[in-house]
């Protein structure tokens, strides 16, 4: 189940760059503490390195570290996270030279919802789950069940428009290539059928979608580009927003969100698959992906250099939306 | 002859119409794919097909995420105020594991310790709890650790364990007897149907795998307290969000916030969680910026200051933190990694 | 915290807002606004009698929050500040509300909607003005130098003005030679005297002034900074000049519309000739004219061009009696759509044109003259609307009076200067009336017929006017910076530098503090946009008199939320 | 709905946009009551917040006015502002806001006409468009479905 390669070749990386001094920090993932998972590990201890792991299920984007930790960093990153990385040294946020970029050519992750619904049962009860090539084999309660991969893997790894990273420090594998044209179909999906609603609709659905949340702020503290140390949500003068937890609060906290990180979310999805009561946040963040690519033709995170988004103009934008 | 009843499955949505004429039922509800409670619609009883646990603990049910405490207008002569209506629907909470029932006892030391909370004591008092032993417990939990069991029937008023075809029924309250008086459907269980429980819940004790050894816990805790090292580390990975806290079935923390429209009021009470900085924010300075801190508080919240104070852990093993962590950070291995004595360092 | 306190001066503007909004209304419904310790109403605010009476109440109810709700701030808030700022007041405690322009004057037929709109505007200012801190202004040197741009009559009557007071002018000419526009003139109206006569002294005196340094032929390449410390290129020939100024005046002029080829024959046809054509002509020397025809307003006062150019018309009367002068027997018609001739002076002018023989024949814009000819023009049909007739006039010369445009140049001296200019590419002044040679922009100041086509005494105390303006910082030796500055938060500040690159004027740069980078402004670099507040993803950037606090104050006032927070407050 | 009354905010850049209106006022061109403006020193210092403020708090929609694009007083102010505006605008469209509620206008100082025609017609718009599903009563005291 592991990519034994790429897994060796982190290892003996991450422990050089330990050992050589070239980094105060290795962050990785290692197995988690539950079946099917990883969790962040952040070590200075070479000899954690041999604890690192690369598998389907490397969910995290670890670039939410980053602005935390101080000194130089040795980093696990897929083609996602690298945009991440990048867009924060848009922002000053991290200097590059004191990041290691430790790549990873990414073939997608593996959602652990879409794998319970397709065998109706929890990730706990299956036994194995082995991907080979477009292919992915289930074992849940002595079945063993077939499936194609595009159908367990996360929306945004389906529509990923960078699976190997471009900037990188150390490749860890072989350059994957792009999805193909039917995926990105199925990962657009959810958002096609919003855009086919009418506004009413629209609204309705995303009422109801908040009514459910809680308020915890997984997505924005799994976000690398929230990278604020006072959220907007948080002030008091003004209060821009009620702190309870009510559906007009709560649909227009992450409306403003998704407006502060406009130019510098890399569609990761890491706040939809945090979300503990399944709200669909990527919807909303890939539609923003898209609007900041159809009019300002930006895609976050794809040039170091670049100003950020918002910090920056051209005198042929787009003009159209003013009367 | 047994003195306990049972109840066939599939006259569960029957019962469930003969309680509703009294009290307001919970039953274990999908919101889109999100496990929660909420009243029941007067017919699905399906969720005891899929139904493992909520992932929204029932806490939510007594105390509420956000909740009215009082209204207030500005008059000529100050302020007047006026209370929520007092007198509240009794509630039922069809199906609470375990667990959870342990907590909702855990939660009732807090409020009606020093200061008796009536808001959430009322709809306590009201409220009759139908546990349900787990058959499928998850690879996350650990109620067996403490003192508890898949099918512990202690904090419910009436317990119910799957035997198959039926529940098996045992009244363990005073409330509970009061509810069963209200049903005609329960028939009498057998010896074979008492065994087969015993079984069952021998069984579901086994599944519970996960082992944390809660020995003398709180003094470990208050010995590595200024281990600054050894939080620092565990607390690395955390990324400070409201989840573990939110969906902790024990954890009761609430903000208080005045709403001001025109020259009239409302003040309401929220879910707050001492993973967010601004839990602890002063004036001046915050005495838990960093998250290490943080992280601590919460876990020797309810591993240390708990056993000392209350006499009990507060947590109940049900395992959600660790489920629903997005980084997987896992209190057990958090607890099982506590330097002993000799080891420890402290902060400076 | 000391105890807000407002006070509120509701305006009537005479009829202007009383005639439509019910002020004493207003002044009820404001009395009952929280922190509103006081409220009255003026016939005038802006008066002797108003200002007293705002001055008299700060003292009398201790009122530490004024607010005046009359005309527009563009125009008196300054005044209001000062009375303020008299009465032991800072000034930037005083919050500005405006029912007239933006209220009574556009909503005359709704009155009780004007009404409660007044009252929401002046509910949302009071919130403000509960808000408002005090402020100092930033003070900043002004260097005792001036840049004056364009060498014409308006220029150089600046630029000796303010190096007659011993400061330093750097004078910008374009062209090869200073004397603008009036060295191309012969004589001038109404005393008729030689146009050279006038200008050659002055030239005289501007070139050998001593603090006078010319560049020329030259142009403004750059110019950056702000009042009191403007960074100026200046290319001359193919060298570049740096210098610093404290204070610019614009004189750049305008020039004579040249007719498309073909338009009233002029290209087309050898005899057809502008009127500055026909002064160069004159001034070279005429020889016997018999027939002349000359037509106002042409390319003016059109749907393309809708200004009028005001001094042609005395131009035309002047040249037709130099005209008349040269050749007695001559035959000189004007033919005009209005005649523009103001005042007792050119008035007798327009009536000694008669007196000596030029005919005036009234036209219209529905059938313009016509010239006739073919390469020549040999006559011109008009028809007269005052007798009702089409008359055929014969022609051996025919003068077209054309307006004065704007120099192209104007847009890019705008956009260098960040100053504006009017639909018509003109440079726009602060204000016509109040601040009429003053640019909004601080230290920037207009002159001449780069505001409005202007004659050559027009010109002159319109120089004096704006070199005057110039010269008071520059004497005072500082100017002050509006406290509308931004500043930082540095406890949130996440250092990701948004604000520096947003920032037009470098005010803003990103350092580095106690191993945490955090932005730091400039107050005195800082114009007060506020963009690198909206820019600051954060919230750690804000803007003086313009906090998110304020803004949102106004908004939750209009909604009944802020009503309550602001009583909170106190 | 064209008997609702909506009330919705202007804001103008001090410099062009706001002496627009002045000149509106000074020119006495009549214009519907439902707009209520409020000066800022460039368009650029309009957040995106203010507008979802605005909206949340029952005001129906929010119009943003600056300089033309080139004329700014501080020379590229309104670039940052267009920008920032039209993913504002974009993004609430496609959450289901109406496109009405959030407009974005270049008014300069001479153009008083333009900025009438401009309250005109959102005065207009937003007659036709009604009340601000963003706001409701329900909001107040309203929980989330689990109680």
């Amino acid at each position: 189940m592991k990519d034994e390669g790429m897994e060796s070749k982190l290892r003996s990386e991450a422990k050089a760059l330990l050992e050589q001094g070239k980094v105060d920090y290795i962050i990785g993932f290692e197995d988690g503490s539950l079946k099917f998972t990883t969790t962040p590990l952040m070590t200075s201890d070479k000899d954690d390195t041999s604890r690192l792991v690369i598998n389907p299920f490397i969910v995290n984007n670890l670039s939410v570290f980053l602005t935390e930790v101080m000194g130089r960093v040795g980093i696990v990153a897929k083609g996602c996270d690298s945009r991440s990385i990048v867009s924060l040294v848009q922002d000053n946020k991290v200097a590059r030279e004191d990041v290691v970029i430790l790549g990873v050519p990414c073939l997608g992750i593996i959602d652990l919802g879409k794998v319970e619904e397709l065998v109706g049962k929890g990730r706990d009860e299956i036994e194995d789950i082995i991907r080979d090539g477009d292919r992915v084999v289930i074992m849940a309660s002595g079945n063993k069940r077939e499936f194609p991969t595009r159908e367990v893997l996360f929306d945004n790894c389906l529509s990923c428009e960078l699976p190997t990273p471009q900037e990188y420090d150390i490749l860890l594998g072989e350059p994957t290539s792009l999805a193909d044209d039917r995926e990105r179909a199925a990962s657009q999906k959810k958002i096609d059928s919003l855009r086919d609603m009418t506004p009413e609709q629209r609204w309705e659905f995303w009422t109801s979608e908040f009514d459910r949340c809680i308020r915890c702020y997984a997505c924005r503290n799994v976000c690398p580009a929230c990278f604020c140390q006072q959220c907007f949500v948080e002030e008091t003068e003004p209060q821009w927003l009620s702190p309870l937890p009510r559906w007009q609060d709560n649909l227009m906290f992450q409306v403003v969100r998704i407006i502060h990180v406009a130019g510098r979310c890399t569609d990761c999805g890491e706040c939809e698959r945090a979300c503990p009561v399944n709200i669909p946040l990527r919807s909303l963040t890939r539609g923003m992906y898209d609007i900041v690519d159809v009019l300002f033709h930006y895609r976050a995170g794809m040039d170091k250099e670049a100003p950020p988004l918002l910090a920056t103009y051209e005198a042929t934008d787009a003009e159209d939306f003013i009367r | 002859m047994t003195s306990k009843k049972k109840i066939n499955k599939k006259d569960i949505a029957k019962l469930l119409s003969e309680w509703s004429q009294e009290f307001t039922v919970f039953v274990p509800w999908r919101d889109e794919g999100v496990a929660k409670w909420a009243k029941w619609d007067g017919k699905d009883a399906s969720f005891l097909d899929w139904y493992r646990n909520t992932i929204v603990p029932p806490k939510a049910i007594f105390l509420p995420p956000v909740e009215g405490m009082f209204s207030f207008q500005k008059g000529k002569e100050g302020y007047h105020i006026e209370l929520p209506p007092s007198d509240r629907r009794k509630e039922l909470i069809f199906g609470i594991r375990p667990c959870d029932a342990k907590a909702l006892a855990i939660l009732d030391m807090i409020f009606s310790d020093t200061y008796e909370d009536p808001y959430y004591l009322a709809r306590r008092k009201n409220g009759v709890l139908v546990g349900l032993g787990c058959v499928n417990p998850y690879d996350s939990c650990f109620c067996t650790s403490l003192g508890s069991s898949p099918t512990d029937s202690t904090n419910v008023d009436l317990m119910l364990t799957d035997v198959g075809d039926e529940l098996l029924v045992e009244v363990i309250t005073d409330k509970g007897k009061e509810l069963m008086t209200k049903t005609s459907l329960a028939q009498a269980a057998t010896q074979a149907d008492e065994a087969r429980a015993r079984g069952e819940r021998e069984v579901a004790y086994n599944k519970v795998t996960r082992q944390l050894d809660t020995k003398d816990i709180e003094k470990k805790l208050l010995a590595n307290f200024d281990n600054k090292d050894y939080w620092e580390k565990i607390a690395a990975k955390c990324i400070s969000c409201g989840i573990c806290t939110f969906l902790c079935p024990t954890c009761y923390c609430f903000d208080i916030n005045d709403e001001l429209i025109k020259n009239q009021g409302e003040r309401f009470k929220s879910w707050d969680s001492c993973a967010f900085p601004l839990y602890t924010k002063m004036p001046m300075e915050n005495p838990r910026a960093e998250k290490w801190r943080r992280l601590r508080q919460k876990v020797c919240h309810k591993y240390e200051f708990y056993p000392i104070n209350f006499d009990v852990i507060a947590c109940t093993g049900c395992g959600r933190c660790i489920r629903l962590c997005p980084v997987n950070w896992d209190i057990t291995q958090t607890l099982d990694s506590l330097p002993t004595k000799e080891k420890v360092k402290l902060e400076k | 915290m000391q105890k807000i306190r407002v006070g509120v001066f509701i305006c009537h503007c005479g009829s202007n807002i009383a005639s439509v909004v019910n002020v004493p209304q207003v002044v009820e419904y404001s009395k009952g606004l929280p922190n509103v310790v006081y409220a009255q109403e003026n016939l005038y605010t802006c008066s002797a009698d108003g200002l007293r009476s705002i001055k008299d109440k700060i003292e009398e109810y201790n009122l530490n929050r004024v607010v005046v709700a009359s005309c527009t701030p563009r125009t008196h808030e300054p005044l209001f500040r000062d009375t303020c700022e008299e009465a032991g007041l800072n000034k930037y405690l005083f919050e500005f509300v405006n029912i007239r322009e933006q209220c009574s004057w556009v909503h005359m037929n709704i009155k009780e909607q004007a009404t409660k709109k007044a009252k929401d505007l002046v509910k949302m200012g009071v919130v403000k003005a509960s808000f408002l801190e005090p402020q100092e202004e930033v003070k900043v040197p002004v260097e005792p130098a001036s840049l004056v741009i364009g060498g014409g009559i308006a220029g150089m009557t600046a630029a000796l003005n303010l190096a007659n007071q011993g400061f330093d002018v750097h004078l910008v000419e374009k062209e090869g030679a200073l004397g603008g526009l009036v060295r191309r003139l012969y004589r001038l109206f109404p005393t008729n005297e030689d146009a050279e006569e006038l200008i050659r002294p002055i030239i005289e005196r501007v070139r050998n002034h001593k603090e006078i340094e010319i560049h020329m032929p030259a142009i403004v390449k750059d110019v950056s900074g702000y009042i009191g410390s403007f960074d100026v290129t200046v290319e001359e020939g193919n060298s570049e000049r740096r210098f610093k100024v404290g204070t610019i005046v614009v004189a750049t002029g305008a020039q004579e519309l040249k007719p498309y080829h073909g338009y009233y024959g002029y290209g087309a046809m050898f005899n057809v000739l502008t009127q500055l054509e026909l002064e160069e002509r004159l001034r070279r020397g005429i020889n016997h004219v018999e027939n002349v025809v000359m037509i106002t307003c042409v390319g003016a006062r059109i749907p393309e061009r809708s200004y009028c150019s005001v001094f042609c018309c005395v131009t035309a009367i002047k040249n037709a009696i130099l005209l008349k002068e040269n050749t007695p027997t001559a035959k000189i018609y004007v033919l005009y759509r209005e005649l523009m001739a103001y005042g007792a002076e050119f008035e007798n002018y327009y009536r000694k044109a008669m007196e000596v023989g030029v005919r005036f024949i009234r036209c219209g814009l529905e059938r313009p003259p016509q010239i006739i000819g073919n390469g020549k023009a040999a006559g011109v049909k008009v028809y007269d609307e005052l007798f009702g007739e089409e008359v055929k006039l014969p022609s051996d010369m025919v003068v077209l009076t054309t307006p004065l445009v704007p120099y192209l140049e104007n847009e890019q001296i705008s956009r260098m200067l960040k100053v504006p200019l009017s639909e018509d590419k003109f440079f726009l002044e602060a204000h016509v009336k109040l601040r009429p040679v003053e640019f909004s922009t601080e230290g920037i100041y207009v002159c001449g017929s780069a505001r409005w086509p202007a004659d050559i005494a027009e010109c002159i105390s319109q120089a004096y006017a704006a070199s005057s303006k110039a010269a008071i910082p520059m004497r005072k030796g500082f100017a002050t910076v509006e406290p509308i500055t931004s500043f930082v938060n540095e406890s949130i500040c996440v250092g990701c530098g948004n604000c520096a690159l947003v920032c037009p004027f470098n005010a803003i740069e990103v350092q580095s503090q106690n191993g945490k980078r955090v932005a730091k402004v400039t107050a005195v670099k800082c114009k007060g946009c506020g963009g690198c507040v909206a820019a600051c993803p954060s919230g750690a950037m804000q803007q003086k008199g313009f906090t998110d606090q304020q803004v949102m104050g106004m908004i939750d006032a209009l909604v009944g939320r802020g009503i309550f927070n602001a009583q909170l407050r106190t | 709905m064209l008997n609702y009354e909506p009330k919705f905010l202007v804001f103008c850049c001090n410099w062009c946009s706001y002496a627009g209106a002045d000149l509106a006022g000074v020119s006495r061109l009549q214009m519907p009551p439902n707009f209520l403006v409020i000066r800022v020193m460039c368009s650029s210092r309009v957040r995106p917040e203010w507008i979802i403020k605005a909206l949340m708090s029952g005001l129906d929609g929010v119009v943003v006015l600056g300089c033309h694009p080139g004329d700014c007083h501080y020379q590229t102010g309104n670039y940052y502002a267009r920008r920032r505006m039209a993913i504002t605008k974009k993004f609430l469209e496609y959450m289901g806001i109406e496109s009405q509620r959030v407009q974005v206008s270049w008014v300069s100082a001479s153009e008083g006409g333009k900025f009438a025609e401009v309250v005109t017609k959102v005065t207009k718009e937003m007659k036709e468009i009604g009340p601000n599903r963003l706001f409701t009563d329900e909001r107040r005291g309203h929980g989330v479905k689990t109680t």
